[in-house]
């Protein structure tokens, strides 16, 4: 059965998410969901683990090889988001237990784990997908879901937020599939490793360029990138808390996985940033992203929103790393992808716990949490350490690498511009800890204590995971420095 | 236990003290004793290097590789050893002061208090023993964050802002300058360690290593360089223990502590000599000295004044690792462990004023000698450190920074600290002449509530006090350790 | 709507005709267009047809949302579910040639079942949706 | 035809009548599709098109009512933002192989494969069949997986499972809810103003509506 | 170059863009799911256009009749009609609850009720700005 691995990490998410919708109680949905989400995980885990050893994977689906058929392609770099997703996923889920039950509808769970689990099988899908069209399909399952998903929160404006974004989506989709149909018309192949091979047969002419930039602009909006993030805050904000925490973990990553795949395996390196000169343009947006969604992070009022800010600026960060096109920025930008994960993942769980005893994640609601939910403050002063990258936590070791980056390309400004968003960070996040710990909350309101253990644990296995991968980071490190000499063309 | 375990053990242990101070915590006693005990274990432990020091041996301890090449390792060399000497001793008096104090006082949150006062000595033992300037950075922020709460410990919105500032200032220069400056180190060097002789040399060129040294001495904001000192003052609004860990033992003294090391292991004295922005920073360093010690007479509030004192000194420190000289360098050196000494004195002396007598202005201690002379005879004694005369430690440190300046040929900054000395005569010494020699203020009412401090704090006074005066007496261990850093 | 006997007569006469071209449609997609999406629709459109003229009350007596969901369930089910199968007897996901002796067989064994599962998924969806849309009471 | 449709949705601000024409365009379409010898495609067209997308576009239209109000946006930067893109678009053509050409690239690298494999290979003639069901099946799952997303989502956000089953009555939704969730009382959806209150007076369904129009 | 070869396309384009205004320009969010179907709609005639082959017929075997046009657009755009209307109905099933919460599907009306609501910032659709890097 191992020679089945990379279908089954799709499948069997596919598989289950029928029968969660079928079943009659939310709980029982639950543990298909977790039952799914940690057999992803340990499938994740044993692909990395040939990947590693062994090389690429690639899988026949139905026996035609490619490029007749589909063909499914773990390289490192898959392998490495796979894990990422999987794991933020088998992380999430024993989470969503009982915030789901506070935020949703009892009749509507088993629907809701249907979807959250369909959210799953897209994103694993487009990472392990070896065909751009199959990409597109999976985009759709995830997005779709995703939409629903946000939808369901409890404030109104999770409707809009969630309007928004499908119609965002829905444009990003479409201009995907021009650049596919542009691309097909050119080499009439559909198959990536194909693709690649084609193109740099045919060498550039108008038509690829402007395939490229559909394709750029389209991935770009799914990601987020600015000036196309304007979906963004609002869905992170309104969004069911186990829904943002998944997804802000999980979702952009998976669009700057395709935003690499398409850049640097199809279109390659000479092609991207030689005669497109992509960097330029990358990369002033990526900083302006970085400093102005860190400045408008500050002026938040509601926390969920703030991070949602933060995450635009944490894009930037990731775009920042690719348009380095240097291996030391690339594996930055990976390394980037697997710690922003971890750093709003837990960061975002934790205002769950908020919102799960105070029902509010304005910042006026955080008032003497300090005291009264220890744990969970201790958890986002935890997770907000991170995002600063404060040195043995993940954040400091993307750092590291993105400024190594620029500096090795003599752009000192623009490692001075990271640093400073950095203390930016500084400031919205104590924005928060002062609020939380020297303002005493209004009167003796008793009903807040502590978040169950249920979502604590969880919370705090990923701000475990933040200063482990933080301290010890030799292992991601490695992986993603080799992801990023493949994608570069050099030999791993 | 060998010397290199013994290393990681001396970083570890205060960590272990924190648990059990909160484990302790509804037990006050037992919490304190606690307390002094793990400060007394840390101080043999570290007392126990001195050995294998003198022998001639460099142990290593590498805990783990955090990126390749990259790794948390601690090392001992001299330079360091001071520095953990001085700190574990200090932490001991102050241990003990802190009992008195905060009981006297009537302080809320004592654990959280003791527990993070723990943590932050713990940050300078790593800072003291690290290996490399990763390590270092490392341990350098954690003393930021834990000496937070200490600053906050009040929670007013003053205590808040002052957080604000203290937090602000010190986290803009560390990820704004320092860690940038680490990045371009280890771009340029290929590695992070420290090394006898320096990293750099010939690394790049004059110029772009003139801006990594102005970043790494600006990076350490601790050091409290002119214009990024605005967070000490402004420190002043913890409770005074704290003060005395600030100025005296861990946060101000890791920032210089870092400027030397970086001068001496990262730069190396030759390379540092022939760089263009040496004599530009060594003037900024001694543009400090002269404006700290100007605004400090300004200042009527004794910690504020004690505040801008140590803002100046501390710049006779960076001064003497700029000096790129080995005189310098012992000066230097030196002049951590007499300022140590000396400073801690004062605001021992300062809070102890505050608990009996509930004065914080200088212009309303007159008088006070009378009732409390012990505590006053103690801050004349650390003032006289300070101002660096015989018969107090401080002497000799500034005979050798004095050297230092000859030595580099630069008259005009001898000027300056000479200048400095007889600024830090006036307006230290006024202290101790108003409280002896003035009668009280009309308004005072004076003479029932007023005794002598607790005798913890007294104890604790008296014992840096002495210990002043015995550095001046016995200055040769230190002198042979600084000497090694050099040679 | 009830009393609109043309049209109830027209739809009970009309409705087998459509449920026979879906049906044709399905089985006819090896040869010309169409297929199991196709003939999906054309079967959920019959339904809606039925709905409309009858009511969705009664609609929903006969074909209760619990099955039209079930469906569309069910219809992954079978498409994953002929994978999976293909996946045991030893070929890839999806590889229907080892679903019969000959592969040609096995070809058309698979594309008849996944059709099928097509047809079911899109026919449950479809009068899934359609429930929800005009189930839902107008607000003010 | 296209064109003229395509335009007047723009004007157009009765909604019915958008949707009646966005129906006529999407017929339009699959007959042009037919032309292009895309006869699945045209066949798939016309039924979501012509029929579901327009019988959803009416339902709505019921439940939300028809009439657009006047923007008071600017339509400048729209306009800008699509001439661009059209521009950019057409610049993009200008290398493309020509419109019909048999010599195109997209039709000499897989395409033949199908068209002279699939006989002995899959062994029904229409390939397009094939190639949906057999050589590409992995994207029609995907597709079915999409269906039925689309499914739980509109489910998710219509509560249409169990609730409002009967509609109106009060005490057939409570038993309702209690059966589904088996556990107590469902809690009261929403916190700031989500649901508002329901008008019970005006009982219209929506397929009545969608009928009438 | 063969100009008239590509004005087909030129065509197709004209549609796609019509639509994309419809979508982005409209306030009214049922006629931005129209705009939507329209946009997708002529993209996909755009794809089945590409797969053309003059003189070709319908790509199912027959005897006798050698020139087909190309079937794999033909199943992309399958795959791609199918997930449009799959948009289309969540689209419009989130119109209906928004419908039901605001009273409104206009945008301006609904961001004006945000406004007063929350005081909140802005949260228009503008897509302004999306091309810079076609």
């Amino acid at each position: 059965m191992t020679a089945h691995l990379p279908v089954l990490q799709v499948i069997i998410p596919l598989l289950a998410a029928p029968l969660c919708a079928l079943a009659r109680r939310g709980r029982i949905a639950w543990g298909i969901a977790l039952a799914t989400s940690w057999t992803t995980f340990w499938i994740a885990i044993q692909l990395l683990a040939r990947v590693r050893s062994e090389g690429p994977i690639s899988y026949a689906l139905g026996g035609w090889a490619a490029p007749v058929g589909i063909e499914y392609r773990i390289d490192l770099l898959s392998a490495f988001v796979l894990v990422i997703v999987t794991g933020i996923g088998a992380v999430v889920t024993p989470y969503a237990l009982k915030s789901v039950e506070r935020e949703i509808e009892a009749a509507k769970i088993p629907l809701f784990y249907a979807a959250f689990v369909l959210c799953l099988t897209g994103l694993l899908g487009i990472t392990v997908t070896g065909d751009v069209f199959n990409v597109f399909v999976f985009l759709e399952i995830s997005s779709l879901s995703a939409y629903a998903l946000i939808g369901l929160g409890q404030d109104r404006r999770a409707l809009t937020a969630a309007f928004q974004y499908l119609i965002m989506g829905s444009i990003g989709a479409t201009f995907i599939v021009i650049g596919i149909g542009m691309m097909y018309v050119m080499t009439g192949s559909l198959n990536m490793a194909d693709l690649s091979v084609l193109l740099a047969e045919l060498g550039p002419n108008r038509t690829i360029v402007v395939a490229f930039g559909f394709l750029t602009v389209g991935i770009s909006l799914k990601l987020a990138l600015f000036p196309l993030h304007l979906w963004l805050p609002n869905a992170y904000t309104y969004a069911p808390s186990t829904v943002t925490a998944f997804i802000a973990a999980t979702a952009t990553k998976v669009a700057v996985y395709m935003l690499l795949r398409f850049f640097f395996t199809i279109f390659g390196v000479v092609f991207s940033f030689d005669v497109m000169q992509l960097d330029r343009v990358l990369l002033p947006l990526a900083l302006i992203a970085i400093v102005t969604m860190s400045l408008v992070a500050i002026f938040q009022t509601n926390v969920k929103r703030m991070l949602a800010y933060s995450s635009v600026a944490q894009i930037g960060y990731m775009i920042l790393g690719i348009s380095l096109a240097s291996v030391t920025g690339l594996t930055g930008g990976i390394l980037h992808l697997f710690n922003h994960a971890l750093i709003k993942g837990s960061l975002f769980m934790a205002m769950g716990c908020v919102m799960y005893r105070v029902g509010s994640v304005e910042i006026d609601a955080m008032r003497g949490l300090g005291k009264k939910m220890p744990w969970t403050m201790a958890a986002f002063v935890a997770g907000g350490l991170s995002l600063i990258g404060v040195p043995l936590t993940v954040g400091f070791i993307s750092k590291w690498y993105l400024i190594l980056g620029a500096l090795e390309r003599g752009w000192w400004p623009v490692a001075a511009l990271i640093l400073a968003a950095s203390l930016m960070a500084v400031v919205y996040i104590w924005r928060v800890v002062e609020v939380a710990y020297f303002q005493e909350g209004p009167g003796e309101d008793s009903s807040i204590v502590e978040a169950p253990l249920a979502l604590l644990i969880p919370t705090w296995v990923l701000v475990f995971a933040n200063f482990y991968f933080g301290i010890d980071a030799t292992f991601t490190t490695e992986v993603a420095g080799a992801a990023a000499r493949s994608l570069m063309g050099l030999v791993p | 236990m060998s010397p290199a375990l013994t290393l990681g053990v001396a970083v570890v242990l205060p960590i272990v003290g924190a648990l059990i101070i909160l484990a302790l915590g509804k037990w006050p006693n037992a919490r304190d004793a606690a307390g002094i005990i793990t400060a007394g274990v840390l101080f043999a432990l570290v007392l126990r290097l001195v050995e294998p020091i003198r022998a001639g041996l460099r142990p290593e301890y590498p805990v783990l590789e955090v990126l390749p090449g990259v790794s948390l390792s601690l090392k001992l060399e001299p330079l360091g050893l001071v520095f953990a000497l001085v700190a574990s001793f200090l932490w001991i008096v102050t241990a003990l002061y802190s009992v008195g104090y905060m009981r006297g006082h009537h302080e809320k949150n004592q654990t959280r208090f003791f527990a993070f006062f723990a943590l932050a000595i713990s940050g300078a033992m790593g800072v003291a023993f690290a290996g490399n300037l990763f390590t270092l950075f490392a341990f350098y922020e954690a003393i930021t964050l834990c000496t937070f709460p200490l600053v906050t410990h009040h929670g007013t919105p003053e205590a808040k802002r002052a957080g604000r500032v203290y937090l602000g200032i010190l986290l803009s220069t560390s990820i704004g300058f320092q860690l940038l400056a680490i990045i371009w180190t280890w771009q340029l060097a290929g590695t992070l360690d420290f090394r006898d002789g320096g990293i750099l040399a010939g690394t790049a060129s004059n110029g772009v290593l003139s801006v990594l040294l102005i970043l790494f001495v600006f990076g350490a904001g601790k050091a409290a360089v002119m214009p990024f000192h605005r967070w000490l003052p402004a420190a002043m609004v913890a409770p005074t223990p704290v003060s005395a860990l600030l100025h005296a033992v861990a946060v101000v003294k890791v920032g210089v502590f870092t400027i030397l090391k970086v001068s001496v292991y990262v730069f190396g004295v030759d390379l540092l000599g022939t760089l263009a922005s040496t004599m530009w920073l060594a003037w900024v360093a001694a543009t400090t000295i002269i404006l700290g010690s100007l605004v400090a007479f300004t200042k009527d509030n004794l910690k504020a004044r004690l505040a801008y004192s140590t803002i100046s000194q501390l710049s006779y420190i960076v001064l003497g690792a700029l000096l790129a000289n080995e005189m310098g360098i012992i000066g230097g050196g030196m002049h951590i462990a007499m300022h140590a000494f000396g400073k801690i004195t004062l605001f021992f002396a300062a809070g102890a004023v505050l608990v009996c007598a509930h004065e914080k202005d200088i212009s309303r201690m007159h008088g006070l000698g009378r009732t409390m002379p012990i505590t006053f005879g103690a801050f004349f004694v650390g003032a006289l450190s300070i101002i660096g005369v015989p018969p107090a430690g401080g002497a000799w440190s500034k005979w050798f920074l004095g050297m230092g300046t000859l030595e580099a040929g630069q008259v005009g900054l001898l000027v300056v600290l000479m200048v400095s000395s007889l600024l830090s005569l006036v307006y230290l010494l006024e202290v101790p002449v108003r409280a002896f020699f003035s009668a009280p203020p009309e308004d005072a009412h004076r003479g029932d509530g007023i005794h002598e401090a607790p005798w913890p704090v007294l104890v604790a006074m008296v014992i840096t006090a002495v210990a002043t005066l015995a550095l001046f007496l016995y200055p040769g261990p230190l002198y042979e350790l600084m000497n090694m850093v050099v040679n | 709507m009830e009393d609109r006997l043309i049209l109830r007569v027209g739809a009970k006469i009309l409705i087998p005709f459509i449920l026979m071209f879906a049906l044709y449609v399905q089985f006819h997609g090896d040869y010309g267009p169409g297929g199991g999406f196709q003939a999906g629709l054309i079967f959920a459109s019959a339904f809606i047809l039925y709905a409309l003229i009858f009511g969705l009350d009664t609609a929903k007596r006969v074909l209760p949302l619990g099955f039209v969901w079930f469906c569309g369930a069910l219809g992954v089910w079978i498409f994953a579910g002929v994978g999976v199968v293909t996946l045991v007897m030893g070929g890839e996901f999806l590889n229907y040639d080892v679903l019969a002796h000959e592969p040609e067989h096995g070809q058309e064994l698979g594309i008849l079942l996944v059709e099928l599962g097509v047809l079911t998924t899109v026919f449950g969806v479809m009068v899934a949706m359609f429930y929800a849309f005009a189930g839902r009471r107008q607000v003010r | 035809m296209l064109a003229i449709t395509a335009l007047a949705l723009v004007r157009l601000r009765n909604l019915f009548a958008v949707a009646m024409l966005a129906g006529i365009y999407s017929l339009l379409s699959a007959g042009l599709f037919t032309t292009l010898d895309a006869v699945d495609v045209a066949f798939t067209e016309a039924a979501v098109g012509a029929g579901i997308s327009t019988i959803l576009v009416l339902g709505t239209l019921a439940l939300v009512g028809h009439e657009q109000k006047k923007a008071r946006r600017s339509s400048v930067i729209p306009l800008v933002v699509v001439v661009l893109t059209g521009s950019i678009l057409v610049y993009g053509t200008l290398d493309m192989p020509p419109y019909g050409d048999p010599a195109n690239p997209a039709h000499h690298h897989v395409a033949p494969h199908y068209l002279e494999e699939s006989e002995h290979e899959i062994g029904i003639p229409n390939v397009v069949t094939s190639v949906l069901a057999s050589y590409r099946g992995y994207d029609t799952l995907g597709e079915t997986t999409v269906i039925f997303t689309a499914m739980v989502g509109v489910l998710l956000l219509m509560g249409g499972l169990r609730k409002r089953e009967n509609s109106g009555e009060t005490d057939a939704e409570t038993r309702e809810s209690e059966d589904a969730s088996g556990s107590g009382p469902v809690p009261t959806h929403g916190g700031s103003g989500t649901d508002p209150p329901k008008a019970d007076g005006k009982k219209t369904h929506g397929e009545g509506d969608a009928h009438g129009g | 170059m063969n100009v008239m070869g590509l004005m087909n396309y030129w065509a197709f384009i004209f549609l796609m863009m019509v639509g994309f205004y419809i979508l982005i320009s409209q306030g009214n969010l049922v006629k931005k799911i129209v705009g939507l179907n329209v946009f997708q709609t002529s993209v996909f005639i755009l794809y089945i256009s590409m797969g053309k082959i003059r003189g070709g017929t319908a790509p199912i075997l027959t005897e006798g009749d050698p020139i087909y046009s190309n079937p794999l657009p033909h199943v992309l755009i399958l795959t791609a009609i199918v997930v449009g209307v799959a948009t289309t109905a969540l689209g419009l099933s989130l119109v209906v609850r928004i419908h039901e919460a605001y009273g409104t599907v206009e945008e301006d009306d609904i961001h004006d009720l945000d406004l007063a609501v929350a005081g909140g910032e802005d949260q228009s659709f503008p897509v302004s700005g999306m091309d810079a890097r076609a």
